[in-house]
């Protein structure tokens, strides 16, 4: 066992859950609190990825890029909530998905509309784009640690807020308990609007994290949006915490399948075969543990009852 | 209901089916032979999209992995031919029979969760098989696999003749309309749409709701199966990409737009989307933006698809 | 109590997060009698017709039905049994028609409805058992409607009609005239009445005069617990229900009720 | 209700568009116009119409037209395409076709319809060996000849143990066994990463594996919009400097000009091969690769040059039998000659259609104005021809 590669890909392993919980965090929230299905999640990520890409060219800088791209993100999220989504309360969750699914279309059509189809870099500054040295083996880039710091820090803000606010505590009424939220004389259309705004400024940041590694590129966000939803569903909908727990279970998952399984596979097929389907096999894994935890707990690690 | 606005449903249905009866002769005259591919695979495409009408519009259980189906049927006919056994029969029998078991199998589990979690876990397990298939390199993997030859039946059908297939694909919707008009006027059907409205009374009625969901999702499964080995003689080429979950979402998408829960709805809906699709992608690189908007509004303003529009009553949908 | 009893629950005791729902429920339901259960609101009316229609599970005690142990028994198979319930909230399948719910309640009974061709709305063996039952609530004439438009008293009796259809021996009847005008609500009087004998009908009812003109025998819970059971003289003169109960509306029902007597309706406060 | 009658007839008059039949050659062209790899699919459209632009858009005195059609990236969409051109345009050519997939999908409706399938890019063994068929021409190359070449320079530079990755389709298994054949270290490890619309783009997990394997050099194959990311994830990770990168169609004018705006410079002086360069020296690349850029400010990628040899190449059939496009013995004579002005200078057509050609080491380089591009260094393969050739019997 090469214990460094081990330690390597925990640490990647980790980055992708951190990813992943940013996504998830504001889906979890979405979904708990308004019961939107909503598949255009990952539209915001790619948005946000775009427009830091952009600001970052125009400023020249990574740090003012993500700082002008947040509240865009933001507005484009409201206004997403207002034109379509607000439409949708009422309806269930069939609608969701299809009226989401034509935001995605669109999404990604306006995106190379006014980009073109060329994925859009964002140069790093200088001190996040080496290395840090963790020990003489482990060397890790300094931005994917950058990742998993920021994320963690947003993680923890986020707990604060959910737990220790007035606005956080509105939101767990929400979460579990829907009409109660109407029995408590809260505004519940602006209640929904600043939950959306949360989701779609965690998405975007979720998207302008990882474009400096992978580049902004049109539909990015189609993939991860389904993990994200397996995440929340395993985590169980409506809690940050099964969110959380869930987010980097799958990161781990899907990174230490991408490491050993070709190396397992090869214990009982030849090479060739092994190479080729285990990246397939180990991108089906985390659909696997989701049958599993759903088949034993059809609500999820931490869902609540009876939904 | 009205007279007139029934006659106009009918009208419209009618019309519908005696069109694509005749779209071989009527494809002769135009002199474009594309057209028939398209009618054809507008044909199969209804075909899936009623079974999944079957299990979405009278039974409310939103699978959002029904591709799956036509990719196993697809393969069924795939993987055989790949190995030089060209029996249709055979072909067919494969393509329902693996579609019924990985219904009963991932029904089993599905059927036990409600809502959001119902629609992701269909997801799930169509994600599996699309991650199976790909990472089947005999069968070409990610590339996808070539039917070099179609299925072959007895002397009297041959699917290499483009007017044979597009019929035996018209006679399998007839059949599958009636089919499906059977079963949800049935006993059966009654208890499944009894389960959409209110599930719990039909529990407190006595009826085992699991059970009788678990046969109508099995049922939907198999004939689309069945529509999957139809669409791999069509398209002579399978990829897993036909079972991406953006696919399983068309075709939500297709029954949705026709009329869910009505009989002849998706295959309006069917029709009207790759018209759609066809007419748009010719004049603009960008018309995934129109199609985009355009589902948002038919979710929006159009409640019950084209079908409620054309019996003129806008039905509510029914919140679950 | 010389009568044989159909139902007999023991013990049975349920309990929400450590709020006891349900508190060691013991009583005896006689065959052929209407057995009202009443109670100030939240007194666990509901959560024991629940765990009697098997929809809950009790955590403790035992419910034997015609001798057999249902205590553990799902829901969906009690009915086979004939037990039959009514829901609280209105209960039936909007978007079909009246006659479609009602064939619905039929099959149930028929058995098994695994058949896949037959046409249903043909079917002379559901349908005519299926109109005998709505011409018993009288919404014959409105079969063939969809139910979802009818008014709320229609779909109480259509709800009833349902319960009919099954031949239940045992009916499980959550407030039906809740909600009902009084016109509405004198005709569901009338249509139990007709059934007294015939079933056996657990009642739960917040309008005492409906109570009073049916019931043979009325249990009274309060806070989960049974505090007295008997006919309605017994009732209306026990200290503890008058305690328990205001007083003045026990005493502001006639002893003798009937049917057709005009009444001073006043629709139960919920 | 009328309202509803009249959008009805509408509907069902867009069924019955009849196809045109003029007196034109007509030019079918799929490629990859949306999704990241959109901009590969631009870069062959651009070059594609300056070709027709320099033939003042004549093939054989009649006017062409020319039909492009959108893959989406998908290989069944690709096949519905071909099967349109082939039965509702009723073209006389089909060519395109970035990626070996769509192809592979693809070809038997454009052959089976009795039409010429002319590829601009991609290069799957099956169509060079069993597969090949007498009205398939490729103007690119092989799928394994430019990895061939590629491990020849691993040899001539000492490396000993490899580590390959490379997207899992088919062109990328070509490209995986094409290096395998010719180099002669061992190879240390191997990914084959998701491909298609979805395709993976963060390689942490494989880039750590390739650093532990104790490799002396990468050999990746990362086309369109995967190659920036994994340049700037292995420079991320430090490994410039340790294990030198080796590449395949993955630096190209595309990546470049991306690479360029994020700074990163380690891919200047990084070697890759190819059939041919920007600054190639002929007349015709001269022309061509002037043209682009002052048409479109950009460098040419590989896939533009193959693209307007396609065209060319066409012409070259057409002019041989004077725009009678119902000779098809006269045209595929003509085809097989290559006889036109081909921007890698002249190549010659092996029994399978596939070009016999030069392979070029290439280095990236800043030019005059500061622009990366790619340049011509040597030749590492001269008059090479792909392994498959004699699997096919025409």
């Amino acid at each position: 066992m090469d214990w460094t590669l081990l330690t390597v890909q925990l640490l990647n392993g980790l980055q992708l859950g951190i990813l992943l919980f940013l996504l998830a965090s504001g889906l979890t929230l979405i979904f708990g609190i308004m019961d939107v299905v909503n598949l255009a999640h990952g539209s915001l990520y790619m948005a946000g990825a775009f427009l830091c890409a952009t600001f970052t060219q125009w400023f020249d800088s990574f740090l003012l890029g993500l700082l002008a791209a947040l509240p865009a993100v933001a507005i484009i999220g409201l206004l997403v909530e207002l034109i379509v989504i607000r439409r949708l309360y009422q309806r269930d969750h069939l609608d969701h998905v299809l009226a989401t699914f034509g935001l995605i279309l669109a999404f990604d059509t306006l995106t190379q509309m006014i980009w073109g189809p060329d994925g859009q870099v964002i140069p790093l500054p200088a001190w996040l784009d080496g290395q840090v040295t963790l020990t003489a083996d482990i060397v890790l880039p300094t931005y994917r640690l950058a990742i998993i710091t920021t994320g963690l820090l947003v993680g923890v803000g986020l707990f604060v807020l959910v737990t220790q606010t007035r606005l956080g505590m509105r939101i767990r009424a929400g979460a579990t308990n829907r009409t109660m939220i109407s029995a408590l004389g809260i505004n519940i259309g602006m209640l929904f609007s600043i939950v959306f705004g949360i989701g779609a400024v965690l998405a975007g940041l979720a998207g302008m994290m990882i474009a400096p590694i992978t580049e902004a590129s049109i539909g990015m966000g189609n993939q991860i949006i389904i993990v994200a939803f397996v995440v929340i569903v395993i985590g169980g909908i409506g809690s940050i915490k099964g969110a959380f727990i869930a987010a980097i279970l799958v990161g781990l998952i899907d990174t230490m399948g991408r490491s050993y399984l070709d190396v397992l596979f090869k214990l009982f097929m030849s090479a060739q075969n092994a190479e080729t389907s285990a990246p397939a096999i180990s991108a089906m894994l985390i659909y696997i543990l989701m049958a599993v935890i759903l088949a034993v707990r059809p609500t999820g690690l931490f869902g609540p009852r009876g939904r | 209901m009205s007279l007139s606005t029934l006659t106009l449903r009918g009208f419209v249905t009618v019309l519908m089916l005696a069109v694509l009866a005749l779209v071989p002769p009527l494809v002769d005259l135009t002199g474009n032979a594309f057209l028939i591919d398209l009618a054809t695979r507008c044909v199969i495409l209804a075909i899936a999209a009623v079974s999944l009408n079957l299990i979405l519009g009278y039974g409310r259980m939103i699978s959002f992995g029904h591709a799956a189906y036509l990719g196993i049927g697809a393969y069924a006919v795939g993987i055989p031919v790949y190995y030089e056994i060209y029996n249709g029969y055979l072909h067919i029998l494969v393509a329902m029979a693996v579609s019924a078991v990985f219904a009963f199998a991932t029904g089993l589990v599905c059927l036990r969760t409600r809502g959001v979690n119902f629609i992701m876990i269909t997801m799930a397990f169509a994600q599996m098989v699309f991650f199976t298939f790909v990472s089947m390199e005999e069968y070409g993997g990610d590339d996808g696999l070539v039917i070099e030859v179609r299925s072959e039946f007895s002397r009297f059908i041959n699917l290499e003749d483009a007017t044979t297939l597009y019929y035996v694909c018209f006679a399998s919707l007839l059949v599958v309309l009636y089919l499906v008009k059977r079963i949800v006027s049935s006993r059966f059907g009654m208890v499944i749409r009894g389960a959409r409205g209110n599930e719990l009374r039909m529990q407190s009625l006595g009826f085992d709701t699991f059970r009788y969901k678990l046969i109508c999702y099995v049922i939907a499964g198999t004939i689309c199966g069945f529509a999957g080995a139809l669409l791999g003689n069509f398209t002579n080429f399978i990829s897993p990409e036909m079972m991406d979950w953006t696919r399983s979402g068309e075709l939500i998408f297709m029954v949705v737009l026709g009329g869910a829960g009505s009989l002849f709805g998706p295959v309006l809906g069917v029709s009207v989307f790759l018209l759609l699709e066809e007419f748009l992608s010719g004049l603009w690189l960008y018309w995934q933006l129109v199609f985009g908007i355009f589902l948002i509004l038919v979710v929006l303003f159009a409640n019950g698809g084209i079908d409620s529009w054309l019996s003129g009553r806008s039905k509510r949908s029914h919140d679950s | 109590m010389t009568a044989k009893a159909i139902l007999s629950i023991a013990n049975l005791h349920k309990s929400f997060g450590g709020v006891a729902a349900t508190k060691q429920v013991s009583l005896d339901v006689v065959e052929g009698e209407i057995h009202a259960i009443i109670g100030p609101n939240g007194a666990g009316k509901t959560t024991l017709v629940s765990q009697l229609a098997g929809v809950l599970l009790p955590d403790s005690g035992r419910i034997l039905f015609q001798g057999n142990d249902i205590t553990q028994m799902p829901a969906h198979r009690r009915p086979h049994l004939g037990i039959a319930r009514s829901f609280q909230i209105t209960s039936i399948i909007l978007d079909m028609t009246v006659l479609e719910n009602v064939l619905l309640a039929v099959q149930a009974k028929a058995g098994h409805s695994y058949r896949f061709w037959a046409n249903s709305g043909d079917d002379a063996s559901l349908v005519e058992p299926a109109m005998a039952s709505l011409e018993q609530v009288g919404l014959q004439n409105q079969a063939m409607q969809m139910a979802g438009p009818l008014s709320h008293g229609e779909h109480r009796q259509l709800e009833m009609a349902m319960v009919l259809a099954t031949h239940p021996v045992l009916i499980l009847l959550d407030e039906p005239t809740a909600g009902m005008g009084q016109e509405d609500s004198s005709r569901m009087v009338r249509t139990l009445q007709a059934l007294k004998g015939s079933r056996t009908i657990i009642l739960v009812e917040h309008d005492m005069n409906t109570v009073f003109m049916l019931a043979d025998r009325i249990t009274v819970l309060v806070e989960g617990q049974v505090i007295a059971t008997g006919d309605p003289d017994a009732i209306r003169s026990n200290p503890r229900v008058r305690q328990a109960y205001l007083g003045e509306e026990l005493d502001s029902i006639p002893s003798e009720p009937r049917a057709e007597d005009p009444m001073a309706h006043s629709p139960s406060a919920c | 209700m009328k309202l509803r009658i009249v959008l009805l007839s509408v509907v069902a008059a867009l069924t019955a568009l009849p196809a045109v039949a003029a007196e034109t050659v007509k030019i079918g062209f799929v490629t990859t116009l949306t999704t990241p790899a959109g901009a590969l699919g631009r870069d062959q459209i651009d070059a594609a119409n300056i070709a027709l632009d320099h033939i003042g858009h004549k093939m054989g005195g009649k006017d062409v037209e020319f039909i492009v059609e959108d893959d989406g990236f998908k290989p069944e969409i690709g096949k519905q395409k071909t099967d349109k051109l082939v039965k509702q345009d009723d073209v006389d050519f089909i060519a395109g076709f970035l990626w070996s997939h769509v192809l592979l999908a693809s070809k038997k409706s454009a052959l089976d319809g009795g039409k010429f399938l002319i590829s601009a890019n991609a290069g799957p063994s099956p169509l060079a060996g069993k597969a090949c068929h007498k009205n398939f021409f490729s103007s690119s190359w092989q799928n394994d000849q430019n990895p061939m070449a590629t491990g020849e320079v691993l040899n001539s530079k000492g490396v000993k143990k490899l580590y390959i990755m490379s997207p899992n389709y088919a062109a990328g298994k070509n490209m995986v066994s094409g290096v395998e054949r010719t180099f002669k270290g061992e190879v240390v490890g191997k990914d084959m990463t998701k491909w298609g619309k979805d395709m993976q783009l963060d390689f942490s997990a494989e880039l750590a594996k390739a650093k532990a394997s104790g490799a002396d050099a990468i050999f990746v194959f990362y086309p369109g919009p995967a190659g920036p990311a994994f340049i700037k994830q292995y420079e991320q990770a430090g490994l410039r400097g340790t294990i030198p990168l080796y590449t395949v169609f993955t630096v190209d004018a595309l990546s470049l000009a991306r690479l360029q705006k994020a700074g990163l410079g380690g891919v200047l002086g990084s070697w890759n091969t190819m059939f041919w360069a920007p600054d190639l020296d002929n007349a015709t690349n001269k022309r061509f690769v002037a043209d682009f850029k002052a048409k479109t400010g950009r460098y040419p990628t590989h896939y533009a040059a193959q693209a307007y040899d396609a065209i060319m190449l066409i012409k070259s059939g057409v002019d041989a039998v004077d725009g009678n496009t119902d000779d098809q013995d006269g045209i595929r004579a003509a085809l097989s000659k290559a006889d036109f002005p081909s921007v890698r200078g002249k190549y010659r057509y092996g029994p399978n259609h596939f070009p016999i050609q030069n392979f070029y080491l290439r280095t990236v380089k800043a030019d005059a104005n500061g622009d990366w591009f790619v340049s011509y260094v040597s030749t590492v393969l001269t008059d090479h021809q792909d392994t498959y050739y004699d699997q096919c019997h025409l």
